[in-house]
Protein backbone atom coordinates (compact mmCIF):
# COMPACT_ATOMS: atom_id res chain seq x y z
CA UNK A 1 0.00 0.00 0.00
CA UNK A 2 0.94 3.80 -0.80
CA UNK A 3 0.04 6.78 1.37
CA UNK A 4 0.17 10.14 -1.06
CA UNK A 5 1.49 12.96 1.53
CA UNK A 6 1.44 16.52 0.52
CA UNK A 7 3.25 19.44 2.07
CA UNK A 8 1.91 23.46 1.59
CA UNK A 9 3.41 26.53 2.86
CA UNK A 10 6.34 26.93 5.06
CA UNK A 11 6.35 23.16 5.44
CA UNK A 12 7.32 22.81 1.90
CA UNK A 13 10.50 24.71 2.93
CA UNK A 14 10.61 22.04 6.55
CA UNK A 15 10.84 19.14 4.11
CA UNK A 16 12.07 20.39 0.89
CA UNK A 17 9.43 18.80 -0.98
CA UNK A 18 5.84 18.96 -2.26
CA UNK A 19 4.82 15.22 -3.13
CA UNK A 20 6.40 12.65 -1.12
CA UNK A 21 4.64 8.95 -0.82
CA UNK A 22 4.69 6.29 2.08
CA UNK A 23 4.29 2.80 2.12
CA UNK A 24 3.52 0.65 5.41
CA UNK A 25 1.89 3.23 7.43
CA UNK A 26 -1.51 2.02 8.90
CA UNK A 27 -2.77 5.05 10.45
CA UNK A 28 -2.23 9.07 10.12
CA UNK A 29 -0.50 8.74 13.98
CA UNK A 30 1.57 6.12 12.47
CA UNK A 31 2.39 8.57 9.49
CA UNK A 32 3.25 11.82 11.40
CA UNK A 33 5.52 9.79 13.23
CA UNK A 34 7.15 8.90 10.47
CA UNK A 35 7.03 12.95 8.92
CA UNK A 36 8.63 13.76 12.50
CA UNK A 37 11.23 11.18 11.99
CA UNK A 38 12.27 12.02 8.99
CA UNK A 39 12.04 15.81 9.17
CA UNK A 40 12.55 16.50 12.46
CA UNK A 41 12.16 20.40 12.23
CA UNK A 42 8.34 19.46 11.73
CA UNK A 43 7.79 19.35 15.20
CA UNK A 44 8.45 23.54 15.53
CA UNK A 45 5.11 24.31 13.41
CA UNK A 46 1.96 24.24 13.67
CA UNK A 47 -0.64 22.49 10.56
CA UNK A 48 -3.81 20.73 10.25
CA UNK A 49 -4.17 17.41 8.56
CA UNK A 50 -6.76 16.50 5.67
CA UNK A 51 -6.90 12.72 4.46
CA UNK A 52 -8.69 13.15 0.91
CA UNK A 53 -8.91 16.75 0.87
CA UNK A 54 -11.09 16.61 4.65
CA UNK A 55 -9.81 18.12 6.87
CA UNK A 56 -9.47 15.96 9.88
CA UNK A 57 -9.99 16.06 13.85
CA UNK A 58 -8.48 12.52 15.36
CA UNK A 59 -6.92 9.51 14.47
CA UNK A 60 -7.90 7.91 11.23
CA UNK A 61 -6.69 4.35 9.55
CA UNK A 62 -5.07 4.62 6.17
CA UNK A 63 -5.76 3.12 3.08
CA UNK A 64 -4.01 2.58 -0.02
CA UNK A 65 -4.10 5.37 -2.50
CA UNK A 66 -5.57 8.23 0.33
CA UNK A 67 -3.78 11.40 0.52
CA UNK A 68 -2.68 13.33 3.44
CA UNK A 69 -1.80 16.86 3.44
CA UNK A 70 -0.19 19.05 6.31
CA UNK A 71 -1.60 22.07 5.98
CA UNK A 72 0.08 25.52 7.92
CA UNK A 73 -2.58 27.69 8.94
CA UNK A 74 -4.84 28.91 5.95
CA UNK A 75 -3.91 32.59 5.01
CA UNK A 76 -5.47 33.28 1.78
CA UNK A 77 -7.28 36.74 1.00
CA UNK B 1 -7.21 23.92 -12.28
CA UNK B 2 -9.64 24.84 -10.16
CA UNK B 3 -12.65 27.08 -11.17
CA UNK B 4 -12.22 29.40 -8.04
CA UNK B 5 -8.25 29.59 -8.97
CA UNK B 6 -6.83 32.33 -11.12
CA UNK B 7 -3.16 32.74 -12.47
CA UNK B 8 -1.67 35.50 -11.28
CA UNK B 9 -3.49 38.77 -10.69
CA UNK B 10 -7.40 38.66 -10.70
CA UNK B 11 -8.25 41.23 -14.04
CA UNK B 12 -10.48 44.00 -13.30
CA UNK B 13 -11.48 42.77 -16.57
CA UNK B 14 -12.92 40.18 -15.26
CA UNK B 15 -14.70 41.47 -12.46
CA UNK B 16 -16.39 44.33 -14.87
CA UNK B 17 -17.46 40.90 -16.71
CA UNK B 18 -18.59 39.38 -13.66
CA UNK B 19 -20.69 42.38 -12.43
CA UNK B 20 -22.28 43.26 -16.22
CA UNK B 21 -23.07 39.54 -16.84
CA UNK B 22 -24.59 38.86 -14.00
CA UNK B 23 -28.54 38.65 -13.00
CA UNK B 24 -30.15 37.60 -16.84
CA UNK B 25 -33.57 37.94 -15.07
CA UNK B 26 -33.11 41.45 -13.55
CA UNK B 27 -34.27 40.30 -10.08
CA UNK B 28 -31.33 41.06 -8.20
CA UNK B 29 -31.39 44.58 -6.93
CA UNK B 30 -28.04 44.07 -4.66
CA UNK B 31 -24.40 43.50 -5.42
CA UNK B 32 -21.54 43.28 -2.55
CA UNK B 33 -18.46 42.99 -4.07
CA UNK B 34 -15.06 42.65 -2.13
CA UNK B 35 -11.33 42.91 -3.58
CA UNK B 36 -8.76 42.19 -1.77
CA UNK B 37 -5.27 43.63 -2.56
CA UNK B 38 -2.06 43.19 -2.22
CA UNK B 39 -0.46 45.80 0.15
CA UNK B 40 3.03 47.21 -0.55
CA UNK B 41 3.23 47.13 3.04
CA UNK B 42 6.74 48.22 5.05
CA UNK B 43 8.30 46.21 7.93
CA UNK B 44 11.71 47.50 9.30
CA UNK B 45 14.01 48.05 6.08
CA UNK B 46 12.02 46.49 3.54
CA UNK B 47 8.68 46.85 1.78
CA UNK B 48 6.32 43.56 0.19
CA UNK B 49 6.93 44.30 -3.82
CA UNK B 50 4.46 40.72 -3.85
CA UNK B 51 2.94 37.92 -2.55
CA UNK B 52 3.67 34.26 -3.89
CA UNK B 53 0.06 32.34 -3.52
CA UNK B 54 0.14 28.32 -3.13
CA UNK B 55 -2.96 26.71 -2.71
CA UNK B 56 -4.16 22.78 -2.37
CA UNK B 57 -6.17 23.05 -5.64
CA UNK B 58 -8.42 19.84 -5.13
CA UNK B 59 -9.39 21.33 -1.52
CA UNK B 60 -9.79 24.94 -2.98
CA UNK B 61 -12.55 22.99 -5.11
CA UNK B 62 -14.56 21.62 -2.29
CA UNK B 63 -14.18 24.11 0.28
CA UNK B 64 -15.24 26.80 -2.17
CA UNK B 65 -18.59 24.43 -3.27
CA UNK B 66 -19.16 24.29 0.15
CA UNK B 67 -19.07 27.73 1.04
CA UNK B 68 -21.12 28.70 -1.58
CA UNK B 69 -23.86 26.01 -0.30
CA UNK B 70 -23.70 27.09 3.25
CA UNK B 71 -24.02 30.84 2.13
CA UNK B 72 -27.10 30.13 -0.04
CA UNK B 73 -28.48 28.11 2.65
CA UNK B 74 -27.87 31.02 5.69
CA UNK B 75 -29.45 33.63 2.89
CA UNK B 76 -32.54 32.85 0.96
CA UNK B 77 -32.67 36.35 -0.62
CA UNK B 78 -28.79 35.22 -2.09
CA UNK B 79 -29.03 34.51 -6.12
CA UNK B 80 -25.52 33.51 -6.36
CA UNK B 81 -21.60 33.94 -4.60
CA UNK B 82 -18.51 34.15 -7.33
CA UNK B 83 -15.48 33.81 -5.63
CA UNK B 84 -11.99 34.13 -7.15
CA UNK B 85 -8.38 34.16 -5.63
CA UNK B 86 -4.86 34.05 -7.03
CA UNK B 87 -2.17 31.94 -6.90
CA UNK B 88 1.42 32.57 -8.15
CA UNK B 89 2.51 35.85 -8.36
CA UNK B 90 0.81 38.83 -7.31
CA UNK B 91 2.16 42.08 -7.70
CA UNK B 92 1.60 45.09 -4.44
CA UNK B 93 -1.44 47.06 -5.97
CA UNK B 94 -2.86 44.07 -7.83
CA UNK B 95 -5.81 42.51 -6.72
CA UNK B 96 -5.30 38.63 -5.76
CA UNK B 97 -9.10 37.85 -4.16
CA UNK B 98 -12.50 38.97 -5.24
CA UNK B 99 -15.76 38.14 -4.35
CA UNK B 100 -18.90 38.66 -5.51
CA UNK B 101 -22.40 38.23 -4.13
CA UNK B 102 -25.94 38.90 -5.76
CA UNK B 103 -29.45 39.28 -4.16
CA UNK B 104 -32.93 40.43 -4.28
CA UNK B 105 -32.03 43.31 -1.19
CA UNK B 106 -29.18 44.99 0.03
CA UNK B 107 -28.66 43.90 3.11
CA UNK B 108 -28.32 40.57 2.12
CA UNK B 109 -25.71 40.90 -0.40
CA UNK B 110 -23.76 42.70 2.10
CA UNK B 111 -24.15 40.40 4.76
CA UNK B 112 -23.58 37.17 2.55
CA UNK B 113 -20.27 38.84 0.99
CA UNK B 114 -18.99 39.62 4.59
CA UNK B 115 -19.26 36.11 5.58
CA UNK B 116 -18.11 34.67 2.58
CA UNK B 117 -14.81 36.66 3.05
CA UNK B 118 -14.74 35.63 6.50
CA UNK B 119 -15.22 32.24 5.55
CA UNK B 120 -12.63 32.18 2.88
CA UNK B 121 -10.18 33.53 5.16
CA UNK B 122 -10.99 30.80 7.69
CA UNK B 123 -11.38 28.05 5.22
CA UNK B 124 -9.33 28.04 1.96
CA UNK B 125 -6.61 26.13 1.66
CA UNK B 126 -4.67 28.90 0.83
CA UNK B 127 -0.69 30.26 1.86
CA UNK B 128 1.14 33.62 1.06
CA UNK B 129 4.75 33.88 0.95
CA UNK B 130 5.41 37.77 0.85
CA UNK B 131 8.53 39.20 -1.48
CA UNK B 132 10.27 42.11 -0.26
CA UNK B 133 12.28 44.67 -2.31
CA UNK B 134 15.88 42.99 -0.66
CA UNK B 135 15.29 39.77 -2.07
CA UNK B 136 13.76 37.70 0.89
CA UNK B 137 11.03 36.56 1.79
CA UNK B 138 8.82 35.24 4.72
CA UNK B 139 5.54 32.82 4.81
CA UNK B 140 2.59 34.97 6.71
CA UNK B 141 -0.21 33.80 9.12
CA UNK B 142 -2.77 36.01 7.98
CA UNK C 1 -24.02 69.15 -12.16
CA UNK C 2 -22.93 66.82 -8.87
CA UNK C 3 -19.36 65.70 -8.10
CA UNK C 4 -21.95 62.35 -6.98
CA UNK C 5 -24.59 62.01 -9.46
CA UNK C 6 -24.42 60.64 -12.91
CA UNK C 7 -26.76 61.07 -15.75
CA UNK C 8 -28.39 57.60 -16.54
CA UNK C 9 -27.43 54.24 -15.48
CA UNK C 10 -23.31 53.77 -13.82
CA UNK C 11 -21.48 52.19 -16.38
CA UNK C 12 -19.55 49.03 -15.10
CA UNK C 13 -16.60 50.77 -17.00
CA UNK C 14 -16.67 53.57 -14.51
CA UNK C 15 -16.55 50.35 -11.82
CA UNK C 16 -13.60 48.89 -13.50
CA UNK C 17 -11.84 52.63 -13.99
CA UNK C 18 -12.60 53.24 -10.23
CA UNK C 19 -11.06 50.05 -8.85
CA UNK C 20 -8.21 49.96 -11.23
CA UNK C 21 -7.47 53.13 -10.64
CA UNK C 22 -7.48 53.93 -6.73
CA UNK C 23 -4.60 53.83 -4.34
CA UNK C 24 -1.77 54.80 -6.37
CA UNK C 25 0.26 54.02 -2.92
CA UNK C 26 -0.70 50.54 -2.91
CA UNK C 27 -1.75 50.40 1.20
CA UNK C 28 -5.16 49.56 0.99
CA UNK C 29 -5.82 46.05 0.97
CA UNK C 30 -9.33 45.71 1.09
CA UNK C 31 -11.78 47.44 -1.42
CA UNK C 32 -15.45 46.89 -0.56
CA UNK C 33 -18.08 47.83 -3.30
CA UNK C 34 -21.57 47.68 -3.64
CA UNK C 35 -23.54 47.90 -6.54
CA UNK C 36 -27.39 49.20 -6.34
CA UNK C 37 -29.17 47.98 -10.02
CA UNK C 38 -32.79 47.94 -11.12
CA UNK C 39 -35.09 45.38 -10.52
CA UNK C 40 -37.28 44.34 -13.18
CA UNK C 41 -40.23 44.04 -9.94
CA UNK C 42 -43.27 42.21 -10.98
CA UNK C 43 -46.73 43.76 -9.15
CA UNK C 44 -50.20 42.16 -9.91
CA UNK C 45 -50.00 42.37 -13.39
CA UNK C 46 -47.17 44.66 -14.08
CA UNK C 47 -43.45 44.77 -14.21
CA UNK C 48 -40.73 46.96 -13.87
CA UNK C 49 -39.16 48.54 -17.01
CA UNK C 50 -37.00 51.54 -15.28
CA UNK C 51 -36.91 54.06 -12.74
CA UNK C 52 -36.88 57.56 -12.99
CA UNK C 53 -34.66 59.04 -10.49
CA UNK C 54 -34.41 62.79 -9.37
CA UNK C 55 -32.67 64.68 -7.03
CA UNK C 56 -32.06 67.85 -5.03
CA UNK C 57 -28.63 68.49 -7.06
CA UNK C 58 -26.94 71.44 -4.22
CA UNK C 59 -28.43 69.32 -0.98
CA UNK C 60 -26.71 65.77 -2.79
CA UNK C 61 -23.67 67.56 -2.63
CA UNK C 62 -23.29 68.77 1.14
CA UNK C 63 -24.98 65.37 2.28
CA UNK C 64 -22.77 63.00 0.22
CA UNK C 65 -19.33 65.09 1.80
CA UNK C 66 -20.80 64.97 5.01
CA UNK C 67 -21.61 61.23 4.65
CA UNK C 68 -17.54 60.90 3.72
CA UNK C 69 -16.70 62.71 6.26
CA UNK C 70 -18.43 60.66 8.46
CA UNK C 71 -17.08 57.65 7.58
CA UNK C 72 -13.28 58.53 7.41
CA UNK C 73 -13.99 60.15 11.02
CA UNK C 74 -15.81 56.85 12.28
CA UNK C 75 -13.57 54.26 10.64
CA UNK C 76 -9.41 54.75 11.01
CA UNK C 77 -8.35 52.83 8.60
CA UNK C 78 -10.92 54.06 5.79
CA UNK C 79 -8.65 55.49 3.08
CA UNK C 80 -11.07 56.61 0.60
CA UNK C 81 -14.75 56.65 0.05
CA UNK C 82 -16.72 57.18 -2.87
CA UNK C 83 -19.91 56.96 -4.32
CA UNK C 84 -22.45 57.63 -7.58
CA UNK C 85 -26.14 57.69 -7.74
CA UNK C 86 -27.93 57.72 -10.91
CA UNK C 87 -30.42 60.78 -11.83
CA UNK C 88 -32.97 60.32 -14.60
CA UNK C 89 -33.68 56.99 -16.18
CA UNK C 90 -32.63 53.53 -14.96
CA UNK C 91 -33.56 50.33 -17.09
CA UNK C 92 -34.09 47.00 -15.32
CA UNK C 93 -30.92 45.34 -14.37
CA UNK C 94 -28.90 48.91 -15.17
CA UNK C 95 -27.25 50.19 -12.30
CA UNK C 96 -28.63 53.12 -10.40
CA UNK C 97 -25.83 53.09 -7.12
CA UNK C 98 -21.92 52.43 -6.75
CA UNK C 99 -20.45 52.43 -3.64
CA UNK C 100 -16.44 51.82 -3.06
CA UNK C 101 -14.67 51.89 0.17
CA UNK C 102 -11.07 51.37 0.49
CA UNK C 103 -9.41 50.26 3.71
CA UNK C 104 -5.95 48.68 4.97
CA UNK C 105 -7.74 45.70 6.59
CA UNK C 106 -10.90 44.07 5.26
CA UNK C 107 -12.97 44.39 8.31
CA UNK C 108 -12.92 48.81 8.29
CA UNK C 109 -13.65 48.32 4.56
CA UNK C 110 -16.76 46.27 4.60
CA UNK C 111 -18.41 47.97 8.03
CA UNK C 112 -18.00 51.63 6.33
CA UNK C 113 -19.18 50.57 2.93
CA UNK C 114 -22.32 48.76 4.21
CA UNK C 115 -22.64 52.04 6.35
CA UNK C 116 -22.00 54.18 3.48
CA UNK C 117 -25.27 52.20 2.00
CA UNK C 118 -27.28 52.67 5.01
CA UNK C 119 -26.38 56.58 5.14
CA UNK C 120 -27.23 57.07 1.40
CA UNK C 121 -30.71 54.97 1.74
CA UNK C 122 -31.65 57.28 4.72
CA UNK C 123 -30.22 60.72 3.99
CA UNK C 124 -29.64 61.33 0.44
CA UNK C 125 -31.90 63.40 -1.69
CA UNK C 126 -33.20 61.33 -4.13
CA UNK C 127 -36.49 60.04 -5.31
CA UNK C 128 -37.36 57.48 -7.45
CA UNK C 129 -40.72 56.61 -9.57
CA UNK C 130 -41.14 53.16 -10.80
CA UNK C 131 -41.72 52.43 -14.62
CA UNK C 132 -44.24 49.92 -15.48
CA UNK C 133 -44.60 48.09 -19.02
CA UNK C 134 -48.64 49.10 -18.73
CA UNK C 135 -47.15 52.60 -19.13
CA UNK C 136 -48.29 53.51 -15.33
CA UNK C 137 -45.76 55.07 -12.93
CA UNK C 138 -45.41 55.12 -9.08
CA UNK C 139 -43.45 57.10 -6.69
CA UNK C 140 -42.21 54.38 -4.42
CA UNK C 141 -40.53 54.66 -1.10
CA UNK C 142 -37.98 52.57 -0.81
CA UNK D 1 -38.19 89.82 -0.36
CA UNK D 2 -38.38 86.70 -2.22
CA UNK D 3 -38.55 83.08 -1.13
CA UNK D 4 -37.72 80.41 -3.62
CA UNK D 5 -39.21 77.04 -3.08
CA UNK D 6 -38.52 73.70 -4.80
CA UNK D 7 -41.02 70.49 -4.38
CA UNK D 8 -39.66 67.07 -5.11
CA UNK D 9 -40.62 63.50 -5.88
CA UNK D 10 -44.64 63.21 -5.72
CA UNK D 11 -44.69 66.80 -4.73
CA UNK D 12 -43.97 67.89 -8.13
CA UNK D 13 -47.57 65.82 -9.19
CA UNK D 14 -49.01 67.09 -5.98
CA UNK D 15 -47.88 70.99 -7.34
CA UNK D 16 -47.47 70.90 -10.91
CA UNK D 17 -44.11 72.72 -10.49
CA UNK D 18 -40.72 72.18 -9.47
CA UNK D 19 -40.13 75.46 -8.05
CA UNK D 20 -42.45 78.43 -7.45
CA UNK D 21 -41.44 82.14 -5.18
CA UNK D 22 -43.49 83.43 -2.86
CA UNK D 23 -43.15 86.88 -1.59
CA UNK D 24 -43.95 88.04 2.27
CA UNK D 25 -43.70 84.90 3.91
CA UNK D 26 -41.68 85.71 7.24
CA UNK D 27 -41.22 82.07 8.48
CA UNK D 28 -41.29 78.60 7.37
CA UNK D 29 -44.54 78.05 9.72
CA UNK D 30 -45.73 81.02 6.96
CA UNK D 31 -44.73 79.35 3.96
CA UNK D 32 -46.30 76.30 4.80
CA UNK D 33 -49.68 77.66 5.18
CA UNK D 34 -49.75 79.63 1.98
CA UNK D 35 -48.47 76.17 0.26
CA UNK D 36 -51.38 73.98 1.68
CA UNK D 37 -53.85 76.96 0.56
CA UNK D 38 -52.13 76.96 -3.35
CA UNK D 39 -51.96 72.88 -2.89
CA UNK D 40 -54.64 71.65 -0.26
CA UNK D 41 -53.55 68.44 -1.42
CA UNK D 42 -50.61 68.23 0.12
CA UNK D 43 -51.58 67.66 3.90
CA UNK D 44 -51.95 64.40 2.47
CA UNK D 45 -48.16 63.60 1.90
CA UNK D 46 -45.30 63.18 4.59
CA UNK D 47 -42.49 65.47 3.71
CA UNK D 48 -39.38 67.26 5.65
CA UNK D 49 -38.36 70.79 5.04
CA UNK D 50 -34.95 72.31 4.22
CA UNK D 51 -33.95 75.63 4.42
CA UNK D 52 -31.25 76.02 2.23
CA UNK D 53 -30.06 72.86 1.64
CA UNK D 54 -30.20 72.18 5.10
CA UNK D 55 -33.02 69.93 6.98
CA UNK D 56 -34.39 72.02 9.15
CA UNK D 57 -36.44 70.58 12.78
CA UNK D 58 -38.92 73.08 13.85
CA UNK D 59 -40.17 77.10 13.43
CA UNK D 60 -37.87 79.23 11.14
CA UNK D 61 -37.32 82.82 10.04
CA UNK D 62 -36.96 83.23 6.40
CA UNK D 63 -34.91 86.14 4.54
CA UNK D 64 -34.99 87.22 1.25
CA UNK D 65 -33.05 84.80 -1.26
CA UNK D 66 -33.92 81.94 1.20
CA UNK D 67 -34.37 78.65 -0.66
CA UNK D 68 -36.69 76.40 0.92
CA UNK D 69 -37.58 72.93 -0.19
CA UNK D 70 -40.19 70.73 0.44
CA UNK D 71 -38.51 66.63 0.57
CA UNK D 72 -41.06 63.61 0.83
CA UNK D 73 -39.51 60.53 2.21
CA UNK D 74 -36.12 59.75 0.26
CA UNK D 75 -36.00 56.87 -1.57
CA UNK D 76 -32.24 56.43 -3.39
CA UNK D 77 -30.50 53.84 -3.66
Amino acid sequence: MEIKVLFFGVLTEVTGCNVKYYANVSSVGDLRLRIQDDYPEIVHYNYMISLNQQLINGESALNNGDEVAFLPPFAGG
Amino acid sequence: MSDYLVNGPVNPELITRQISFCDEKNDSGGISVFIGRVRADKTDSKTVVAIDYSAYEEMVNSVAASIKEDIMLEFSDVRSVKLFHSIGNVKAGEISLFVLVEAGHRRQAIDACSMTVELIKEKLPVWKRELYDNDSHEWKRQ
